[in-house]
């Protein structure tokens, strides 16, 4: 089974690497980039469980390891 | 002085540490592999060396902050235990709750390698002891996520609590952006845990102690450690 | 019986690089058709990148051997003496292709690489430099190369641990097409414990080592010895990701293991990965190896003979055992979690034997498809020797001042820190010297001793006159390393050309290496190890010849130590070596006039050898307080350079009569230093130097905060500095080019 | 308009990142994490052009800055 873990910056926390590609990106002329904010998706392949129990392991995971919760926010699905 | 340097796998600054605290204190310290889930007997002092613990492939310090040695880390903090957390350890540090908030990548998102000025804000801690409050100091940083932040009641928290530690500043201890380079939030280079026995700081001081090879700027922080588990 | 999917054709055969002559070489030696299995083996082996089939024959001019020299070229890395039962072992490697392909990638994986070459051999490394060229500043994706290769240089080397202490960095449009990022490493190891890739012992373990296999670089060493073309953007998808975490832990095992006696042999898998270390181990120890493809550990799904046999897959080692050790080796390697593989055994059958799902995929004679590899003596052409300018006849359309401001702020010139202050330079807490002086310096351990490396060529100088070019690079090396006290001991090289099917390429190579043979010759400074790279063009247009040399040396006491800034105020200036005004190919002539003409200046090396001795003696006898070599840009450069390092100025004298100032200033006489004293060593010193016959004068003295010249207006050095340090981040920012 | 261009590696080419995290979930004991491999998300703020217009110009963020092409592929979402 495939999984997706989004993870994204909160609202409110600064985004170096964001801003500098929305710098870049003006640079470049690409039009009509008003903001950027950087994340990551894990994708993960599951295997031996059942959907239920693999959205709570992803969930474990997201929260123990993949986001770190005081600046980030992780969305799992499962495709 | 008996102390502890945690041996994460990719950490790389361990034997500059290891190589420190020997020069300074006389005693080669215990290296402890991040699979262990004990501290050796009797350790005063904890060290979090800098490096790239899992390449830091996911968050700097996460996948660290996470290993079994870590809960052994934080009982020994929580007893009072005092803990050096340098760079790569900082990151691990805030990861694994000892210290608020998160290091970023830094502004102009370049690894920097360079000398750079501290301001070290008190000197009535374990760790400064030996300085003056408000003394400038010369050491190197080598990072490239080492740009502090928190939210805004945290940080007002931190300062309100006299938690800082050290800030980037210009080499007459003036905050200057110009010398900020990583865009810390308020040029913050370290910072104390609530109980002020834990200090997790970006700049190399274990790199600044032996005159053979440079500036030893950094070595009264080794000299604070020890004077302060001696006067203990 | 082996599988013969698919067909070999002319045209599949042309595909691996192997020409028709080749092919039927090949045929001889096994006496039928290859599979396509073995085809894939042979022309990992015999293409030019590994065979070096055409610079075989000239390599052997260089001297290889001193009473120092434990291992000279031939293993992984080069190793020497250097006392106290302690060796350092380094070479020097090329990973120029891949870097214009994927700047980021292609660098980390050239750190990564010469890094395995340093710590196969036992050998902790303990610094890497770099020496990087780059093409017009103006070209459209300079900047992306840039800031790709540094970061990727710094990527790999500050996460594996290890401090990047120096190299050099320059630009020319002869480079546009093809960049060059040749890597260094230096590594330290007891002078007992060196291992080597010689197996002994049949019916020992093969075993494989460090990160799993996929398809990277398949084809990667074929493509690192192909011209490009506006093709070859095309054959990326064989881009090779580096995982210097992956390394790190590689290099705790591998020293770990070797510390615990469980290695017999070690080879590193670099270009050709499974191929060259399997049959480069069994050829060294008259030995057959027999692989068993199933056991190899894989990444991918489906993975061929012929892909797991040219996989260029990074941090991969492969090592023949003590098999009463074999399982302590393996609890080492899965503690720091890597893998650990039995994928074959040495056999006396001679033969290299490839199996894989019941199958024989290959089987070739072992020794032949090393041995017998092709060699070519390819025709080459003299090169033409250009005019010897008269100084007199080249006039200077600025004041010595402009001059100066323009060279200091030159792409070449201009200071390197936007670049070495991405890496980590001072990890391990050794670095002594740090980037920005002549040579960096590397405390041994817990000192006094030290080691001091460098990496220079002048390719401009190379292009005009190879053999005085390659002499230059070598004679600029090893003055280097005496501006800090250090005593030169051994050299690597990396040569960099254009297509060796070209007779003029050809006799750049050959003369070069001639140069760089006389030159080590003279001054005692064997080479140990090296790499060539060649095919180094873009439709039909070669790099400039540039024959890196990485230079070694050792100081015995770090306190003896010296640096290019000047002290204090009121010191005396002095200069080493005869000046007679030099402007042919000078960075002058090519920066401030816009001309790259005329013949080099000549290297006299008995000249140079009596004065670096002689420099070298006075840094010895603490006699000097800074001390700066002359290269690029000559004398005025020199001092500007010793001025911003200190923030000090300095008063100078009149130049010599008879040479025009600007000749005088920034002519590039070889073999000269700047010097700095107090005044009162400063009769001892030129009575010293009358003695043994060498040009000694002063300049003037140090002080101020402004160069003073006669005639010229003063040149604030703190307008300099803006100058000096503006031009490189300037430009990455986006700012103007020039 | 907000619009999100996922970047993720080519198959085939090696992910270092993947596989730490690979395996430090599995020492984390989450179950079933048979392989992870990691991406980035850009959440792009795009404003004053039209839907057609900003998948043309996002499409041109990718190729030139936002995803490496010779080891990444990318895809644009317009939310
Ligand atoms: N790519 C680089 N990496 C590290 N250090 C560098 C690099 N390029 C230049 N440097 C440092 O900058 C200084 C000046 O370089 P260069 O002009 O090549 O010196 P020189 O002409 O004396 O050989 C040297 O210390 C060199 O090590
Ligand atoms: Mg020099």
């Amino acid at each position: 089974m495939k999984a997706r873990v989004t993870v994204t910056l909160k609202a409110g926390i600064l985004d170096p690497q964001g801003k500098a590609i929305e710098g870049a990106l003006k640079s470049l002329g690409v039009a009509g980039v008003a903001s950027v904010r950087q994340g990551k998706v894990f994708d993960i392949e599951v295997e031996g469980v059942d959907r239920a129990k693999a959205e709570q392991a992803l969930t474990l995971a997201a929260e123990k390891l993949l986001a770190n919760m005081v600046i980030e926010n992780y969305r799992v699905e499962l495709l | 002085m008996k102390s502890a340097v945690v041996v994460f796998p990719g950490i790389n600054r361990e034997r500059d540490m290891a190589r420190a605290l020997k020069f300074v204190s006389g005693k080669e310290p215990a290296m402890v592999w991040h699979a262990d889930s004990e501290l050796p007997k009797g350790t005063d002092l904890v060290v979090l060396p800098g490096g790239f613990s899992y390449g830091d492939y996911l968050r700097c310090g996460a996948i660290a902050a996470r290993a079994p040695i870590m809960e052994a880390v934080r009982t020994h903090a929580a007893k009072g235990g005092l803990v050096l957390a340098v760079c790569n350890g900082f990151q691990i540090a805030c990861e694994a709750g000892l210290l608020p908030g998160v290091l970023m990548r830094n502004a102009r998102l370049k690894f920097i390698c360079k000398e750079v000025f501290l301001r070290i804000e008190r000197s009535d801690t374990p760790f400064t002891r030996q300085y003056n409050a408000g003394a400038v100091i010369r050491v190197p940083v080598a990072h490239g996520e080492g740009n502090y932040v928190a939210d805004a009641d945290t940080i007002a928290r931190i300062e309100d609590e006299g938690r800082v530690l050290f800030r980037y500043t210009a080499p007459d201890g003036k905050l200057d952006p110009a010398f900020n380079f990583n865009g810390a939030t308020n040029a913050i280079a370290g910072i104390l845990s609530e109980k002020r026995n834990v200090l997790g700081l970006m700049p190399h001081p274990e790199n600044h102690v032996d005159p053979a090879v440079g500036p030893t700027d950094g070595r009264r922080l080794f000299e604070s450690l020890v004077s302060t588990l001696e006067a203990a | 019986m082996i599988p013969n999917e698919p067909k070999i054709t002319p045209a599949l055969i042309a595909d691996h690089g192997l020409t028709p002559d080749e092919y039927e070489r090949f045929r001889g030696l096994i006496g039928r058709d290859p599979s396509f299995t073995e085809l894939g083996i042979v022309s990992a082996m015999w293409n030019e990148h590994c065979s070096y089939k055409s610079s075989k024959v000239h390599l052997r001019e260089l001297p290889t051997k001193a009473p120092w020299v434990i291992q000279g070229p031939g293993e992984n890395a080069g190793v020497i003496d250097i006392g106290d039962g302690l060796a350092c072992v380094f070479k020097m490697e090329s990973h120029n292709h891949p870097s214009f392909i994927e700047p980021y990638q292609g660098a980390t994986t050239g750190v990564g690489g010469i890094l395995r070459d340093v710590f196969t051999m036992g050998a902790r490394p303990v610094a890497c430099l770099n020496a990087l060229r780059f093409g017009d500043p103006k070209h459209p994706r300079a900047r992306a190369l840039v800031s790709g290769v540094v970061a990727g240089i710094g990527g790999y080397g500050n996460s594996f641990g290890v401090p990047t202490v120096g190299g050099s960095v320059g630009f020319h449009p002869r480079y546009n097409g093809n960049i060059l990022v040749n890597a260094m490493a230096v590594g330290i190891a007891e002078k007992d414990k060196i291992f080597y890739a010689k197996a002994t012992g049949v019916g020992r373990p093969v075993v494989y080592l460090g990160s799993k296999t996929g398809r990277d670089g398949i084809h990667g060493a074929t493509m690192a010895s192909a011209e490009f073309g506006d093709t070859s953007e095309e054959k990326r998808p064989t881009v090779q990701v580096g995982d210097p975490f992956s390394e790190k832990l590689l290099l705790e095992a591998c020293l770990e293991i070797m510390r615990k006696g469980c290695v017999i042999a070690i080879q590193d898998m670099g270009a050709a990965g499974l191929t060259c270390s399997a049959v480069e181990m069994g050829a060294k120890g008259n030995l057959g190896v027999t692989l068993d493809l199933d056991r190899v550990p894989t990444r991918e799904a489906a993975m061929t003979a012929y892909e797991m046999m040219l996989s260029e897959s990074q941090e991969r080692m492969l090592m023949v055992l003590k098999p009463e050790k074999e399982k302590e080796a393996e609890a080492i390697f899965q503690k720091w979690g890597l893998d650990f593989a039995v994928v074959g055994k040495t056999t006396d059958s001679s033969r290299f034997i490839v199996r894989f799902g019941g199958d024989v995929m290959a089987d070739l004679p072992i020794k032949e498809l090393g041995d017998e590899a092709p060699e070519y003596n390819r025709p080459f052409t003299e090169p033409k020797k250009l005019p010897i300018l008269d100084a007199k006849s080249i006039a200077s359309p600025v004041s010595i001042k402009r001059a100066l401001e323009g060279l200091i702020a030159s792409p070449d010139l201009c200071s390197k820190r936007w670049v070495w202050e991405q890496y980590d330079h001072l990890i391990l807490n050794n670095t002594v010297q740090r980037p920005g002086g002549d040579a960096a310096v590397v405390r041994i351990n817990e000192g006094p001793k030290a080691l001091a490396m460098t990496t220079d060529v002048t390719p401009r100088y190379c292009e005009a006159d190879p053999f005085e070019g390659g002499k230059q690079a070598v004679a600029e090396a090893w003055r280097n390393l005496t501006a800090v006290g250090a005593r030169p001991l051994a050299v690597t090289d990396n040569l960099n050309f254009g297509n060796p099917e070209r007779p003029e390429i050809m006799g750049q190579l050959v003369h070069c290496v001639r140069g760089i043979s006389e030159a080590c010759k003279a001054l005692d400074f064997p080479v140990v190890s090296g790499n060539v790279s060649l095919y180094n063009e873009t439709n039909g247009r070669a790099i400039l010849p540039t024959p890196t040399i990485g230079g070694v040396g050792i100081l015995d006491d770090l306190a003896k130590m010296a640096t290019l800034a000047f002290k204090a105020e009121g010191e005396t200036i002095l200069l080493v070596g005869e000046t007679k005004g030099w402007l042919g190919q000078s960075a002058f002539l090519a920066t401030v006039l816009g001309r790259e003409e005329g013949a080099p200046p000549p290297v006299d090396l008995a000249v140079e050898k009596r004065n670096g001795d002689f420099v070298r003696k006075l840094i010895a006898a603490s006699s000097v307080t800074a001390v700066h070599d002359l290269s690029d840009g000559g004398l005025l450069v020199a001092i500007a350079e010793m001025a911003l390092a200190s923030r000090i100025g300095a008063r100078l004298d009149s130049p010599s009569a008879g040479i025009p100032p600007h000749a005088f200033w920034f002519g590039e006489d070889q073999a000269r230093y700047v010097l700095t004293a107090k005044t009162a060593e400063v009769p001892k010193i030129t009575a010293e130097a009358a003695g043994d016959g060498i040009p000694v004068r002063v300049l003037g003295t140090t002080g101020g905060s402004q160069l003073t010249l006669p005639g010229e207006d003063p040149i604030l050095v703190s307008s300099l500095h803006a100058l000096f340090e503006g031009w490189l981040p300037t430009y990455m920012a986006g700012g103007a080019a020039e």
